[in-house]
């Protein structure tokens, strides 16, 4: 792999060629390597891939011109709940506030990292990024948006104790502001500082105007921000309403000003199939998630695009690795319920704390099968951990097929089983807790595994349950995964780590698996702000994984969105639905 | 018994009814595992982000005080703010029985439009081409869910007719046509079942009083067969019916649930479905209390017009 | 539903049983055409359920066909394959089995459970009946949906929860139906007599009163059923039913319901298998109504 | 003598049952003149009011009517249009039922039960279409300044119903039993009928105002003059009020004349028996007497006297099918027996069993039988007991109606 240099990741742009092998373009971008047709996914090439097909100019943009109109966009969810950029966690949302903020910087259509807010950066050591910001951004209040403006933002989000996100300003030392400049200064060198700045998957850097600290849930529910369109208004569990922000600072290459659609009217909608049936009935001109079984019957379709990309989304299942009774303390911070560990595995056999187990189970598993019956090809096998979006690494170990990684081998799962004494008719009985969205993908390893004699039945829950029971560690398998991953450190910190309450590492471990060595490679990674080295550390990183089989990977999924054949110029990237350059062919 | 003073002991017994039922779901939810500060923040959130929202929230003090701070409330109007939104439990109650009572009510129509009317001419046309072809149409009626029928209603009628939208609710202030057109398929997937229901309830209580004596009185005073039917007929029919309709409002509301989802209609039995699974206290509590009281509602204007058509009846029951 | 029975109750009573019932229910049968259908497409789903393993041409679970394929009678899979690629007929005749088997299970709960409290707040009277049917009141009042959402909440979802969920909305129907049978037999003759002579409560309950509160119930209990199986396929239809791959009609019809444009046999079939049970079963009802002339509507 | 108000011939209804044809009235003559009081005598189930409603044309498809004539008032009423019929019902002949409870509509109020009848027959000029009718009853209400609404108050009056304006405004339920079978017959008289067919009209009352109700009907009959055919299977009520009376027993009219001639000189054996089952002062029998034996199937009927099987006289020719045998009778009224003792030739001893019959006796009745003779009034007679209890609801009518909804849940 060729070497990063610091330079590559100044502004104003970090290229295409550069933001691949930091973020994965290639999942990123949606060309989704096994997907039905190397040539992306729709029907009908057009505006499919707005992003890849670049096109046109650099910010790749749709050659309507100022169109003015309306559409409307379903979104697969029963509500919003916040849309606080500091507080939001889910892909759903973050969709949303990617087209209401700027970020200081973002990933623009050809998938390269630019500036948003920032219209040039550099890094004079590998602990200083200084930023120079546009002129004249103003938020939708008429506020100025300046060098001070961001620095309070980050404070903001420094200073929270409720942010899931907090944790990834805490090396910031000091944050300097002198009108359009913005100095941060951190404590150590910090790898995935950059992406974390990205509006969007990368959520930190998102700009949050101070009218935050008056009202924060007022300003979770309706907020200020200073991106193409803002919220004017939302019924609960319905709808909001994106109207144009008319003075928006950003304009396309010939001057226009944008954005080109007057306003966007998007309709929560929980079900699939009533996203599909609303798309198909023409009452709604984009769906921002479309599952995998209507995906495919829209391709089927004339006048619907079907656009897909990795949102740096992950799946798989986390077996219990240890008795949670062992370790009481570390359990009961991770869990968060104030409870006492669950005491009912003292004295009884955890099959899955037995490695050979857990690999028995890993390569019992045939991930393209799951990829095919399960996605309708919409997803690309997990053999490791590490998705698509983390371009460098996924790449570095070997793109779709990692080395070392979980590969289908049912004989040899059976002889793992057969050493670690596990002979019974059924070998062995499991339950998987999980959620409604995982009930198709564990159909299908449920079948895979009693293939080598493992009965597991699923336990779907509702989330609320299925989060607390997550926690109790009273199933030997969970149904678990991530998504907007676009670092390493966004996978595998706070769910593999060894749990630390200063640094939140290992906060979310669903395997209580404790490894300290492997929590020094991840630290070490994360200080490596050299790409090769980080990369190679992380080959150690995923040798140790793959040894030790602390989660099940199955499959990386990607995201297909529809569109309307008249609408072009949505970015998709990343699993965003950017409506910056949005508009409608009349 | 006087109207006011038997509506009087309605209502106060209703308010009992629905405190127990409210009070029940008070503690049965805060019972069942969930978290909903686990929910807010995102599942993964960090313990001490848990911790200190829990707190703001009001879920650490004990039940009992959480239950009377909430009674409080409540005896002023105030049923709290929903604990995922922060809106107001009222305003979203109120902004969802919209759909939902527009469905259930268009429903109720069709059912009582199609289901008396053929109900009678099967009762009249006994054994002949009619009584079969109604029989037979209210017995795939009551054989197929309701939402099952709004599948195949999409499926058929919304993806061929443009006019009609497969999906979401207008309300009625937008327009009464756009409105009627929203929650038509809807209407008759709920209306179809409880019509069928209806529809042999009608037959079979029509036959009964054919068979009376003073329908034979009625013909010996040289009526027409349509003023016997109807004019003597219908209302000693509708007596049973009236009560068994009211007793399957439940059904029809547990149909609505089902339907408001396959056509993406954010009703009240989506709030409540969304609200139980998202632990929203708050919000659950205001959807059930609402729910009950509808129910007693319809419990007294069911008692209210059966003693209004039977007149042998006085308020509170009893000859 | 209220109903009363207008049952000669002092003829031909044996303990437990009514011998008198059956034969007039055979006779109705033999009579009544509709009858007759009732019987036959409710006898032919009962050996279906009964004997799924044995006819099932393949294991439901498994994932051994290509996905999504369309009813052909001479291939394989003669009614297709569902989006996994399991055998729809092998999947339908065990969903037969779980959802007839919801369908009585849940009845039965309501059954026992509404039964036991009519039959005491009937015989009992005073305030041990106001307090139960003042329960049976405030019963009705819940919505059902909600007791359902949380025992899976609580217990996960799987048949038993279904089956009390289904059930406990039956429970005031029996209770009413009971303590209104109770209340007009238990001024009759021979419960007076037999209190004369001195039998204890519980005997006077189950061998006095309760032979004769049976045909109205069993009207009832053949009407619930069917509502039963449409219930249960509502609950699974939410999400709130069977646990997943189970194969049940309502939930094969759930799952079918997103492909219902491109492979509408995965849920046209369950939902018309459905309905024709459902319609058996109705049939039967009513063929038991006639058999037993118990009316549903309570005239004065 | 001037032509009857109603005469009827040859009357035979049946009803098509799943065990085979039910013949309810078989092959009944009778007629009624203008201001009599004509009785109809049998026991419940033996085709009384099936013959009241044939006449009235209120059976519905079940029920097939055949008579050679029914002619009221000199019209045929078997070939009048259903309309023309209907201004026949509730106006020229009007009917009063057995039970005022369940013949009353128990959701109108009495006085709108009488004014619709005033507002159809009567000549108040106010409509009576439909909708009129509909929006009248579900809407408006009957206005209390209406003509109808006024003079069902002056008939409840009639009727000797105090405080009628109130009354007038109740429900049924409200009023006691010889109360609502007042309003029936105000309601009967709301038409100005010339003839009131009363169908058991005390049988569901109290015994005490059970006298009241009959005075009443007689009373104003007499009065506006009209005639009755009253239905009952109470001898002593026949006693009291009939002029002439028809005795029916298993579908068919046994004996007919008046009712002096009946009660004091019985023919038929079922009439005798009858009689003797009535107890009577000066009679000193400890014991009344009871007819042995059961009705027989009124379902594919044989030919024949139908109460033969029960018959203490019964001989030879009773297989045979029946013909009338007018008596001599001291009064203006004819005295009909339908039993073939009363041929001529048939020899009967004291005790009145038949001694000798001669080959002349039936040669002469296959005569009249092959003339079709067979078809005239006759009044036969049966039973075991006659009921003091009141009558039988369920008449082969009402049953045959009942059997066919069985199955309708």
């Amino acid at each position: 792999m060729d070497d990063i240099q610091r330079s590559d990741l100044e502004g104003p742009k970090i290229d295409r060629r550069t933001t691949v092998k930091l973020l994965g373009a290639a999942g990123i971008g949606g060309t989704a390597g096994c997907l039905g047709g190397g040539d992306g996914s729709g029907g009908d090439g057009g505006d499919g891939e707005s992003g890849d097909d670049g096109e046109s100019g650099d910010d790749g943009e749709s050659g309507g011109g100022a169109s003015g109109s309306r559409i409307s966009a379903g979104w697969l969810t029963d509500e919003i709940e916040f849309l606080d950029p500091h507080m939001v966690d889910l892909g759903i949302q973050i969709e949303i506030h990617s087209n209401l903020f700027n970020g200081l910087l973002k990933l623009n259509e050809d998938i390269e990292i630019v500036g948003d807010a920032a219209a040039d950066w550099s890094l004079p050591d590998d602990t200083t990024y200084e930023f120079e910001l546009h002129e004249g951004m103003t938020f939708h209040n008429g506020d100025t948006l300046d060098a001070e403006a961001v620095k309070w933002s980050l404070e903001r989000l420094a200073g929270m104790d409720t942010s899931p996100h907090a944790g990834k300003v805490s090396n910031v030392d000091s944050i300097e502001a002198d009108g359009l400049d913005l100095t941060i200064n951190l404590t150590e060198p910090y790898a995935p500082f950059v992406s974390f700045m990205l509006r969007g998957p990368g959520r930190a850097g998102t700009i949050v105007h101070e009218s935050a600290a008056d009202d924060p849930d007022e300003y979770a529910r309706m907020p200020i921000g200073s991106g193409p369109f803002e919220l004017t208004e939302r019924t609960a569990g319905e709808s909001l309403t994106l109207d144009a922000y008319d003075d928006y600072w950003e304009t396309d290459a010939d001057g226009n000003s944008l954005p080109y659609l007057d306003g966007i009217d998007i309709e929560l909608i929980p079900e699939p199939s009533t996203m599909w049936s609303a798309l198909q009935g023409g009452e709604i001109d984009y769906a921002n998630l479309l599952t995998g079984e209507f995906a495919q019957q829209a391709e089927g379709t004339g006048s619907l695009t079907v656009q897909t990309a990795s949102a740096g989304e992950w799946s798989g299942i986390a077996p219990l690795c240890s008795n949670p009774d062992d370790n009481p303390e570390m359990v009961r911070w991770i869990s968060g319920l104030g409870e006492e560990p669950t005491e009912m595995w003292n004295g009884e056999d955890i099959p899955t704390a037995d490695p050979r187990v857990r690999e028995a189970l890993a390569i019992a598993i045939d991930r393209e099968e799951i990829v095919e019956r399960a996605a309708f090809g919409y997803g690309q096998p997990a053999h490791t951990l590490y998705n698509p979006a983390i371009g460098w690494l996924y790449n570095e170990l070997g793109e779709g097929e990692p080395d070392p990684g979980f590969y289908y081998d049912p004989e040899r799962a059976e002889e793992l089983l057969d050493e670690a004494g596990y002979t019974g008719e059924p070998r062995l009985e499991a339950t998987v807790l999980a959620l409604t969205e995982d009930e198709r993908e564990l159909t299908v390893v449920q079948e895979q595994l009693s293939e080598i004699g493992v009965e597991i039945e699923i336990d779907i829950q509702q989330q609320s349950s299925y989060w607390d029971n997550t926690y109790r560690y009273e199933q030997l398998l969970c149904a678990y995964g991530g998504a907007s991953d676009v670092d390493p450190w966004m996978s595998d910190f706070k769910q593999f780590g060894y749990p630390n309450e200063e640094t939140t590492e290992g906060a979310w471990q669903r395997s209580l698996w404790f490894d300290e060595e492997y929590s020094d490679l991840l630290a070490e990674a994360n200080t490596t702000p050299n790409l090769e080295d980080r990369a190679e550390v992380y080959q150690d990183i995923n040798e140790m994984f793959v040894e030790n089989v602390p989660f099940i990977p199955t499959m990386f999924p990607l995201n297909p969105k529809a569109l309307v054949s008249e609408l072009g110029g949505v970015g998709t990237q990343a699993g965003l639905s950017n409506f910056h350059r949005a508009s409608l062919d009349e | 018994m006087g109207l006011r003073q038997y509506l009087l002991k309605r209502l106060v017994h209703s308010v009992f009814v629905m405190l127990f039922v409210v009070t029940v779901v008070f503690f049965a939810v805060r019972s069942i595992p969930g978290d909903p500060a686990r929910l807010m923040l995102g599942g993964d959130a960090d313990p001490e982000a848990l911790e200190a929202l829990r707190a703001e929230l009001g879920l650490n003090e004990p039940l009992y005080v959480q239950y009377f701070q909430w009674l409080r409330r409540l005896l002023t109007g105030d049923f709290g703010e929903s604990i995922r939104t922060g809106e107001p439990v009222l305003g979203s109650l109120v902004q969802v029985a919209g759909p939902t009572l527009s469905i259930a009510m268009l429903g109720m129509v069709i059912a009582l439009v199609i289901a008396i009317p053929t109900g009678i001419v099967s009762s009249v046309k006994r054994y002949e081409i009619e009584d079969y072809l109604s029989t037979t149409i209210a017995f795939f009626g009551i054989s197929m869910p309701a939402f099952w029928i709004g599948i195949v209603l999409i499926l058929v009628v919304g993806v061929n007719v443009d006019a009609i939208p497969t999906f979401g609710y207008t309300p009625i202030n937008e327009g009464v046509g756009p409105w009627l057109r929203s929650i038509l398929l809807p209407a008759i997937a709920v209306g179809f079942p409880y019509g069928g229901i209806l529809m042999r309830m009608m037959r079979s209580s029509m036959l009964e009083v054919l068979n009376e004596d003073y329908m034979r009185t009625a013909r010996a005073k040289g009526l027409t067969s349509n003023l016997v039917l109807f004019k003597h007929g219908l209302q000693n029919a509708l007596i049973p019916v009236v009560t068994l309709a009211g007793i399957f409002l439940a059904v029809v509301l547990g149909g609505v649930v089902a339907v408001e989802i396959v056509f993406g209609i954010r009703g009240i039995g989506r709030l409540l479905i969304g609200s139980i699974n998202r632990r929203d206290f708050p919000l659950i509590q205001g959807t059930v209390l609402i729910v009950s009281f509808v129910f007693v509602l319809a419990n007294i204007v069911v008692d209210l017009l059966y003693t209004m058509i039977n007149p042998r009846i006085k308020y509170g029951g009893g000859e | 539903m209220t109903v009363s029975s207008r049952f000669d109750t002092d003829g031909g009573r044996v303990f437990g049983l009514r011998t008198d019932l059956i034969e007039q229910f055979i006779g109705t049968v033999n009579r009544d055409l509709k009858a007759k259908l009732g019987v036959v497409i409710v006898t032919l789903f009962v050996i279906a359920a009964i004997f799924a393993p044995e006819l099932a041409p393949y294991d439901p679970m498994a994932q051994d066909f290509a996905p999504l394929q369309a009813p052909a009678l001479s291939s394989e899979t003669p009614l297709g394959t569902d989006s996994f690629g399991r055998d729809l007929l092998s999947r339908l005749m065990y969903g037969a089995r779980i959802s007839l088997g919801v369908g009585l299970g849940a009845v039965l709960f309501g059954a026992i459970s509404g039964v036991l409290l009519g039959l005491i707040a009937g015989f009992y009277g005073g305030w041990i009946d106001d307090l139960l049917m003042r329960g049976v009141d405030v019963m009705w009042a819940f919505p059902w949906l909600l007791i359902a959402i949380m025992l899976v909440a609580v217990f996960g979802q799987g048949v038993w929860n279904v089956i009390v969920a289904v059930g406990f909305a039956y429970i005031d129907d029996f209770a009413r139906i009971t303590r209104g049978e109770v209340l007009s037999i238990r001024e009759e003759e021979y419960v007076l007599a037999a209190e004369s002579v001195g039998l204890g409560d519980l005997e006077i309950v189950f061998e006095e009163v309760f032979p004769n509160t049976v045909a109205p119930i069993i009207v009832q209990f053949t009407v619930l059923v069917a509502r039963a199986m449409l219930a249960e396929a509502t609950l699974s239809f939410l999400g709130l039913g069977v646990k997943p791959s189970t194969p049940t009609w309502g939930a094969l019809l759930g799952q079918g319901r997103d492909f219902i444009t491109t492979a509408w046999w995965i849920s046209i079939l369950p939902g018309v298998l459905i309905m024709i049970t459902v319609l058996g079963i109705n049939l039967f009802g009513d063929a038991l109504r006639d058999a037993f002339d118990v009316r549903e509507v309570d005239s004065e | 003598m001037s032509e009857p108000l109603l005469d009827v011939r040859g009357l035979t209804t049946s009803f098509e049952t799943g065990q085979g044809r039910l013949t309810a009235v078989d092959d009944v003559s009778f007629s009624i003149e203008e201001g009599e009081v004509f009785g109809v005598v049998g026991e419940s189930g033996s085709g009384k009011s099936v013959t009241a409603l044939s006449v009235m044309r209120l059976l519905d498809d079940a029920g097939t009517v055949e008579a050679d004539e029914v002619r009221f008032d000199g019209t045929d009423l078997l070939s009048l249009s259903e309309s023309e019929m209907r201004s026949v019902r509730g106006g020229e002949i009007s009917m009063i039922f057995q039970d005022p409870m369940t013949s009353l509509n128990p959701v109108m109020t009495i006085g709108e039960q009488i004014a619709e009848v005033v507002r159809h027959h009567g000549d108040v000029g106010e409509r009576t279409g439909f909708w009129s009718e509909m929006r009248r009853k579900y809407v408006t209400g009957t206005s209390t300044e209406s003509r109808s609404w006024r003079r069902a108050i002056e008939l409840l009056e009639t009727v000797g119903i105090p405080e009628p304006e109130q009354r007038a405004t109740e429900y049924p339920h409200q009023l006691s039993g010889g109360m609502r079978q007042r309003v029936v017959i105000a309601q009967a008289l709301a038409g100005d009928p010339s003839l009131i067919v009363a169908d058991e009209p005390t049988t569901a009352l109290d015994v005490s105002i059970e006298a009241q109700i009959l005075n009443e009907i007689l009373e104003l009959s007499d009065e506006f003059g009209i005639s009755v055919m009253l239905i009952t299977h109470d001898l002593g009520v026949v006693r009291e009020t009939c002029d002439r009376v028809a005795v029916m027993y298993a579908s068919e009219f046994m004996e007919t004349g008046h009712v002096d001639d009946l009660f004091e000189d019985p023919h038929h054996p079922y009439t005798e028996g009858l009689l003797a089952s009535i107890p009577r002062i000066d009679d000193d029998r400890e014991w009344l007497s009871v007819i042995e034996g059961t009705v027989p199937d009124l379902i594919d009927k044989p030919p024949g006297c139908p109460f033969q099987d029960r018959c203490e006289y019964a001989f030879d020719l009773c297989d045979r099918p029946l013909v009338e045998y007018e008596l001599d009778s001291n009064r203006r009224a004819r005295h009909a027996v339908r039993c073939h003792r009363e041929n001529d030739r048939v020899r009967v001893d004291e005790s009145g069993h038949v001694t000798d019959v001669p080959d002349e006796a039936v040669a002469a009745l296959e005569r009249r039988i092959e003339a079709g003779d067979g078809s005239s009034n006759d009044a036969t007679v049966a039973e075991s007991t006659v009921r003091a209890d009141g009558g039988s609801p369920t008449g082969g009518f009402d049953e045959t109606e009942r059997r066919g909804d069985r199955d309708e849940y």
